[in-house]
């Protein structure tokens, strides 16, 4: 699966994409979050607030409880500061 | 009621001209009663600020802005809507965002000019981050609380805010 | 909050130029974080207006749209206003009236501007008059009672409004 | 004093502007309207619906109960379709 980051969450995990392999017990989006803050110290400080940060699967804005099979791309971001 | 209206929506890095954009919407049309542009402009009151960066999630922010053109253009008799945003760097006084909002009368321009401009700054994916005259990082701009709660307006049927 | 702006009002015969009349207003200043346009427009849905003929009261429409402009500029923080309203006879597609306020923030550029037109259009002494394509006199535009009821909302304090 | 008359009252009344003496018991907006009234068939039928009929003195909007001394110019005009 794809992931990718914007703003700040980007700049602390270090890199704007990756591929991951998630373990079969990891199936919304809050269980991807703590999955990943699990992977080193850079991502446990990308997303210690977990409430803050904004998710999209496949491009559309999706809540912390979605679901994430079928997901073909998973972005993870900052609240916007768009306009 | 006709069949709501086709939107334009660009993401580009290059400036828009706002004066072409008007002449675009309204070329060869007399059904066109009001026409209500905004545009959103880079700011530095401190004289501070050297530069805002525009990150951009590509293909979401365009598909984004669409969906919500599209509730727009359902929700209001509109003759046209066109809604640019740039990404990447821009300078104090530079444009970053435009809408345009046409139709018959004037308040469903202006409804749905707000309207796009609320929750584009809410849910359209692009980040900005401040580069300062003196060289330093600025860090990136935080949402602003006031914007979510103008999206909270929008709830009610539309004919409770007329 | 600083001293009130002073509103642009102009009442002439001539079109005007959106794209200058916005540059003019952003021109070399970096503290204008939105601007808002209204343009109204000579519509012609039917196919049957030749023209609309738009009598003024001199003197008093310069009046009466500065009393409404400097009511906008003490009721917002707006870093510019400018109105202008055309008279004499004007075609289908043609410009009629423009008004354009900038802020730091979008909310006070929308509002002064709904608020500008709403009470430009029951207060402003402007009648249209219809010439019709046939060669016929279409006679008096009606005012509608819906511009009047949208001069209410403007009745609550401002912050009511946010 | 001055009257001067806009749009429809202009064309029913047949002309822009004239000056009037106004009798001394012609105090109101009201009374101005009641007395142009009786002027003549064209003053009647422009003012026939008086109370559709807006009020200027010296430029500026108001009411029918408001006092005309001092005015130096009164203007009579359809409701406006402006903007």
């Amino acid at each position: 699966m794809k992931l990718v980051y914007f703003a700040w969450v980007r700049e602390r995990i270090g890199h704007a994409e990756e591929e991951v392999d998630l373990p079969d017990d990891v199936v919304t989006v809050a269980g991807l979050l703590s999955w990943l803050a699990g992977r080193g110290e850079e991502y446990e400080t990308a997303l210690k607030h977990a409430s803050a940060i904004r998710v999209a699967i496949n491009q559309e804005h999706v809540a912390h409880d979605a679901r994430i099979e079928g997901a073909r791309e998973i972005a993870l971001f900052p609240p916007m500061t768009g306009g | 009621m006709s069949a709501p209206i086709e939107p334009a929506v660009r993401i580009q890095r290059e400036d828009f001209d706002l004066a072409h954009e008007s002449a675009a919407l309204c070329a060869g049309r007399t059904d066109i009663g009001a026409l209500v542009t905004f545009t959103g402009l880079c700011r530095d009151e401190a004289g501070t600020l050297a530069a805002l960066e525009l990150e951009h999630y590509p293909g979401m922010a365009d598909a984004e802005i669409r969906r919500i053109a599209r509730q727009a253009v359902e929700r209001w008799p509109l003759s046209g809507l066109r809604v640019i945003h740039r990404y990447g760097k821009v300078r104090p006084g530079d444009n970053i965002v435009a809408v345009l909002a046409a139709s018959r009368h004037r308040q469903a321009a202006f409804d749905a000019a707000a309207f796009m401009m609320d929750f584009l700054k809410t849910r359209a994916p692009f980040w900005k981050k401040e580069h300062r005259s003196d060289g330093s990082e600025g860090g990136w701009v935080e949402a602003r609380d006031i914007d979510d709660e103008a999206t909270q307006r929008w709830r009610e049927p539309s004919a409770a805010d007329r």
